[in-house]
């Protein structure tokens, strides 16, 4: 291996990501892919939501594309995108020292704990979608949530056997904070030109048009309809990973429905409830089958 | 005595729940050492720790336990079971009173065991509002990860076991100033050792330094802070060693409406906001970092204001997108939105709601523009709910809307959308004006109207859709602004939501610690739903009770009442009528005078509500009364003599009945 | 960040990651994430299908899930996967030191050329359903293909005014040389005791089922004309990515369809004719608006 | 004279291209230096590197470019515009002829020159069958990215410029074991230096490595390679320095079919099959490295037998899968295959194939046991497309249903599926024994007479279902098999197809450089569709045609059939009748005698197919032919004895017609 230099000054976003797989990796984390299949939230990869059940150990960390449809700005909003990137690690169970392993953290991708305020501050997690909760923070870099930090305590309706630590680092906000940038399109990517927008903001443009006003709604209703009833046939056959990939994309077809304006309030229990069903019954086909 | 010092030590505690848990383990030590004269308790809390010192004994005296057995006849095998149970020998056991008793002498417990049993049994329970579990899923849960306990009796470790943990006498300090851990010894070596560790242990002197912290920096700046007391404790609940920074604010966001600035500042990040000499909003923030930091706090400042500037581009971005749509525009929107199921949409709703309010317009007596304002206030009240504004910060409803529409509408129909959902709760203020009223009074009645329509009432602790809120909301609207309304016909004539906004009222005058048997007793004398008349004579007759006259009156009224229910059930009732003509008595005659003077001397002022006029009437038959009650034999062998002094007695509860039903008041 | 030391002995499969994605960083690439949406190869990627087109200088790298549905054999082979993960470098234009960078990359991640055989072995590509082509080679070591490199020539339809060099490394094989197993589910993942087989051994026997024996065919075949028509209306909309995502997601729906084996010989060309127009109408509508 | 070297050097060539790329080359520097008298032209290709020398003069002697100009009495615009496009001015013209000429003398050529412009214009245009751009897109293209030249003339550079690349003497060896650039100044220069740096440039020479590699590494083995000169060529392209290695087989694979085995090997790894001395699978591989690897190749070997282990793994396990599920078991899943979408599907192929198979039996005679062995055969020819191996090795469709057949229904039937694609091309056997025969033959007939049926026959060189191919396999097949068929019924009488058929017989003929005008001239002697008795006629023809007699005969033919032809346009046709009775000359009752003679001896023969009988009886023609020509005068005065001679004359093409149309027949 060509020794990594890390350049001076502060870290690119790349680069960030970078470190952090070092510092997790040496944690005995196994550092995996995102998931390929769209979702609102790191948490969904099944890296997470499947493996946080049962009493297994398990210490993973990965990047996840978050997609966030309702979220565009169409490229103009310095600090909101639909599609972003999370950080997560996950810890089971969850060490003695896994706060401390967080700071070590920022400590590694350069944010000095000596000049910066860094907090927890209370922040409950709940995922209707997912049948999960768990109690946490929100972790602020002066006065910027960075991280959100969660103790699991349920998903998909199982009570958390073997409780896991769930780390999340916004990548964006945490990149801006290192590069004390105001405007995420400015953020420095690759530490050789390349910016934060020139790769994305066209893309979010774009994205913010289908999201509010190009999607196929009605193709989307019935696509939701669709995952439904086929994750529910394949929980039956007993495949809880292919199941619950069409639990996710319920949850992202919801997501684009809801952006697009054509959920009512009182449809909108509905839809969650539906998506929970489904993240339920995976759990229980994960838990049930033998790993 | 011995000292009891007691650290819990944890990952970070909301904020909200510290002051509670600091009162529940002064709760759970005053109980669990109620034998041992538990005394000087103090308790500490903060972001990472809970705890308490105490003076307690060192033991807890000894004594005699005593169980019953069973009866001296009973057969052996009864017996056998009562052995057993307590794992006794037969030689132990007495006879007494056809009983078999164990009595067995208790020694003295050591606080020492009460504090690894009790107090761990305890505490293993403790109140936490939420709590969880960690780590290798041990069935042990706290509020978050307990990670070290501090235990002390008398200066010597007593290792508590809470879960995971055993208790030593090591804690830690400041995370990034002290980082390891130290000894401590007591309580005060302990807060001692703390404050060199920066760590302020006390929760009120953490307060003092956020919230004064000397004032030299406030003074330099010229700037006042505004005071918000919840912001202060649940700031104080978020760092161990409070550092008062100040940031600027952009210009660029000082023509923002300060109520979007600074919900942005307190609800998202904590901030405090600052007044001028003038009492105008300061172009400036505080906050409280955790960390003295080398550099003064330049880079934290530098985030802070970041941070803030994001946040308030994005309150900018959405302020400037919505005022390019007037709010009649957003109307199309709330068809699309229902409020709930089986009443239908929000766009319905703002039409009933205007409907109302310029109906109440005009019973307030007002015509024209008024009743035009109220109705295009009432339409438009929710069509913030569509803006991005409200979409992004909820808590803005109304105001934005008042701000939004100001600019179209004119003042008063802003201002009648900003206060419409007013109050919010007991403590906030309620609408003023007659259009903001006629607003605000539109929307609860329409709310509680169409809830009890379909029959979605609050019961027991449940109310779903805070019924119970707007009710009370309704009635201080009327009574704050002395509205002159007929309720009734403005409830479509629910009597069953007319029982409840009653009730409601009965809630808010005991909450008051007002006498609400006072508001039942004018309830009684004749249906009014006129509630500022109701509570303009509940008012009458309270402060009349409070005089000599009055309290004499009222055991008047029930020595009258106890006589004429004796006597009415043998064989009554007696009709209140006007005995005419002379009597043996002067004492009666002189009552029933008086009570004819009163009568024609009230009616007027009783139509006219000059209440304390009629109450000043009726004191006038104290020394009536009295003379009546001591001279008159009312139950006299005479029949038709005890049918006039009895129907006397019962003109006299008639008189009074006018004005409140006595018999429902306490004395 | 906490240095980073590389193991003795052979890399693990994460490691090998890390060390491509330093390796590649210090050529100027932008490290990307996989993309969010199922598909067959690293190749459907945007940064490489869509950023290939046009003038501008471009590189990026990155890893991408592969799903390849009919390669399932339910985790019982030690070599075929239906999941598996490529690992892809795009340089455009290509620089005139490519075949000597992928050498050093080999190098890099513990591949010494003085006792391995490496070899170009010829490899034309052509994606028929990507519109695009290139020639290249199979990169061989010890007679095992452990890489693809190819010149683009063509992509979407459209000649590549500035040709890229895509190199696609196939990570599991790669691995596979470095540790020197045999069987890909005995990997060493993360070089702490977790194994490539614990993580994946279970979704290659569901997946195996769901794509050969469960997926609704019906279903795929309705959102295969869903994704045509919704991508046809995005290009018209002018949105290329999003309308680029319903692209792929044709591609794998076709490919989920074929192992399901209800496509016959003769409708297959029609399908594949069929993705082929899409991504040709995505990359007209990506060189055609202003970025 | 000068020597001429030119080394194109680039990223690595396909194997396949390099030696037509080294014909290309030779061609380009024989074309563009043709008038620099090019000799010893010698060429390298390898997989980075196409190289060419050859001794060149060094300059193109100087002459005169002559251009014709306009008639002199042209108009003067005519004359202006030559002017105009030779940049000529007047007074360089000169008349002649009555023409305008333009001369001008050509200075000599250095090669320098022509290497800069003409080579470097063709080299630019070199024919590679697929070649690239890279890079900056410049529009130069070459097979992969070029990145340097050597070219050198006499010693020195002549900096050609191709593309991005301007030559120089710079180039490179082996990438790992001579990293780094030299310099060359010669052929022999370069051919030495790169040897030095670990690289043969000569294929000759490596292909000699690869094939032979001094035998002793096999002898020690006591193996023997399969040969194959594909492969050997193939191999010798992906290396620049051969190194032999020898990997181990595991035993457990050695149980595959052979072909599963060598095939694998082969198409995917490019290994060497090997055999013992008993000509049996060895279970040992050669390859070859492009690597001397200073542990002597033991990681390379591991490697390698590690990928054929995998490869053999899978492989396997395809074979224990497909022998669980008899063939019958899935024909089902053919009928979801289509074959094509206007014939139907391949279940629908197979039950046609069957009975086409069972009928070609019996018309072959064979009854009972052989026409079911043909029907199964049939049935289950292409069931193999759905087993797992095939699915993964396309290649070994056919062998591998032979495999699975021949374990439940028999040798026989085995060897006639694993046979039925065969002939798979010009050089690929035919099945042999009668079952194989009739499915092999119905496999390519039933394909014939179903795509000329929807009109899908070949056009032109478009042939996408590959009917030649079959066509001719049908025609091998029968012929080499000797299988006396009536081909037209098999055809359902298709006279097209039967056309195509005998078309593609010519083809077949002409391609072996046999007469196919003999073919014509036999089946235009008589329509016949045994292909076994027109070969036969064919053969004798040709082959009597060889001899004097032949020679004669033909000559003879022609000379009566001029003859007939002149003399029928005049009052013709005269019939070939025997004219009966004394004749006026003897040669001509000799010739008529003869002719009777001949037809009476040869009519049994010609039935009994003694082909070799009938042409020496018409060889006993010669003499008397010889004599008639000779003496008598066809054309003489008298009317009736020219019309006897004339259809005496007309009787001897009648009588050769029997067994050829000698018209058709060049001579």
């Amino acid at each position: 291996m060509s020794p990594h230099t890390s350049p001076p000054g502060p870290k690119s976003f790349q680069d960030i990501i970078l470190t952090l797989h070092h510092f997790w990796a040496a944690q005995g984390c196994v550092i995996l892919q995102p998931y390929d299949v769209e979702m609102g939230a790191g948490t969904f990869h099944p890296a997470t939501t499947l493996r946080a059940l049962g009493p297994e150990p398990w210490r993973a960390a990965y990047v996840q594309p978050s997609r966030r449809p309702s979220d565009g700005r169409y490229g103009e909003n310095p600090n909101r995108l639909q599609h972003y990137y999370q950080y997560q690690a996950l810890l089971k169970p969850s060490p003695a020292d896994i706060q401390a392993l967080l700071l070590e953290s920022y400590d590694a991708i350069g944010i000095d704990r000596t000049l910066h305020d860094i907090r927890f501050v209370e922040d409950d997690w709940e995922s209707p979608t997912l049948g999960a909760w768990g109690l946490g923070w929100e972790v602020w870099c002066d006065g910027m949530e960075v991280s959100q930090f969660t103790y699991f305590q349920q998903v998909g309706g199982i009570a958390c056997m073997s409780p896991s630590a769930e780390i999340t680092y916004g990548l964006e906000r945490l990149a801006m904070v290192v590069q004390g940038v105001e405007n995420v399109y400015a953020l420095d990517f690759n530490g050789a030109g390349v910016t934060y927008g020139d790769i994305f903001r066209r893309a979010e443009r774009d994205y913010s048009r289908h999201n509010f006003e190009l999607a196929n709604t009605d193709m989307l209703i019935r696509h939701f309809a669709d995952a439904e009833a086929e994750c529910a046939a394949l929980v039956v056959a007993g495949v809880a990973q292919p199941a619950y990939d069409q639990c996710i994309k319920a949850s992202h077809l919801f997501n684009l429905l809801d952006a697009r304006g054509v959920i009512s309030v009182a449809e909108r229990a509905g839809y969650i409830a539906r998506v929970r069903d489904l993240a339920k019954a995976c759990a229980q086909a994960w838990i049930g089958a033998d790993g | 005595m011995a000292e009891f010092f007691l650290e819990l030590f944890s990952e970070e505690i909301p904020a909200r729940m510290q002051r509670d848990a600091a009162d529940a383990l002064r709760d759970i030590c005053s109980w669990v050492f109620r034998n041992l004269s538990p005394q000087d308790v103090k308790t500490f809390y903060g972001p990472r720790r809970l705890a308490i010192s105490l003076e307690i004994a060192m033991t807890k005296p000894g004594g005699v336990a005593e169980s019953r057995g069973p009866r001296d006849s009973a057969p052996e095998a009864a017996l056998a079971g009562f052995l057993g149970k307590h794992a006794a020998s037969r030689h132990e056991l007495i006879t007494e009173g056809g009983y078999f008793w164990l009595r067995r002498d208790l020694s003295p417990t050591r606080a020492a065991d009460i504090i690894m049993g009790s107090l761990a049994d305890a505490l293993a329970k403790f109140p936490w509002p939420k709590s969880m579990r960690w780590g290798q899923g041990e069935n042990f849960t706290w509020v978050r990860p307990l990670r070290r306990i501090v235990c002390l009796l008398d200066g010597q470790v007593v290792p508590l076991k809470l879960g995971p943990i055993t208790a030593s006498d090591i804690t830690e300090g400041h995370r990034v100033h002290a980082p390891g851990t130290f000894k401590v010894s007591s309580a005060s070596d302990w807060e001692k050792k703390l404050l060199a560790h920066y760590v302020i242990a006390d929760v009120a002197r953490r307060v003092g330094k956020i919230g004064d912290g000397g004032r030299t920096d406030l003074d330099e700046l010229g700037l006042e802070l505004v005071q918000d007391a919840n912001l202060l404790y649940e700031v104080a609940g978020l760092v161990e060693w409070p550092v008062r920074l100040f940031g600027k604010i952009d210009p660029e966001f000082m023509d923002l409406p300060p109520e979007v600035r600074e919900l942005s500042m307190k609800i998202n990040q904590k901030y405090f906001a600052l007044r001028d000499a003038s009492g105008n909003p300061a172009p400036t923030f505080m906050f409280v970092a955790n960390l003295q930091a080398p550099d003064a706090g330049a880079a934290i400042i530098t985030g802070n204001e970041r941070v803030l500037r994001a946040r308030l581009s994005d309150a900018r971005h959405f302020w400037d997108q919505d005022r390019k749509t007037p709010l009649e525009k957003l109307l199309p929107k709330l068809e699309k939105i229902t409020f709930h199921g089986k009443i239908g949409t929000q766009r319905e709703r703002v039409e009933r709601i205007a409907n109302k309010a310029e109906n109440i317009t005009s019973l307030l007596g007002l015509m024209g523009e008024a009743g035009r304002d109220a109705r295009t206030a009432g339409l438009l009240c929710k069509a913030d709910l569509v803006t991005h504004m409200v979409g992004e910060f909820p808590e803005l409803q109304g105001v934005m809307g008042g701000y939004y529409a100001s600019m179209t509408h004119g003042k008063l129909v802003g201002d009648a959308i900003k206060t419409h959902y007013q109050p919010k709760g007991p403590s906030d203020s309620v609408p003023k004006g007659n259009v903001a009223v006629s607003v605000a009074l539109a929307d609860k009645l329409d709310t509680l109207i169409e809830f009890f329509k379909i029959g979605e009432t609050p019961t027991g602790s449940g109310d779903p859709f805070a019924l119970r809120r707007a009710a009370l909301g309704v009635i201080r609207i009327i009574l704050e602004n002395d509205l002159r309304l007929a309720l009734k016909p403005l409830l479509d004539h629910d009597e069953k939501l007319f029982a409840f906004i009653m009730d409601r009222l009965r809630v808010k005058l005991r909450a008051e610690g007002r006498r609400f048997d006072v508001l039942d007793a004018v309830l009684s004398a004749g249906a009014d739903d006129d509630l500022v008349r109701v509570m303009k004579r509940v008012d009458a007759v309270t402060e009349f009770l409070q005089t000599e006259d009055g309290a004499n009156l009222l055991a008047a009224y029930k020595r009258a009442a106890n006589i004429l229910r004796i006597e009415d059930a043998k064989d009554g009732p007696h009709k209140p009528e006007f005995v005419l003509g002379p009597l043996p008595m002067k004492e009666a005659e002189e009552l029933r005078d008086m009570l004819v003077f009163i009568e024609r001397e009230t009616y007027d002022n009783f139509t006219e509500e000059k209440y304390a006029l009629v109450m000043a009437a009726f004191a006038k038959l104290r020394t009536v009364l009295d003379a009546f009650f001591e001279r008159v034999t009312v139950n006299t062998p005479e029949p038709d003599l005890r049918r006039k002094n009895l129907q006397l007695l019962a003109r006299f509860q008639y008189s009074l009945s006018r004005i409140a039903d006595f018999s429902k008041i306490e004395g």
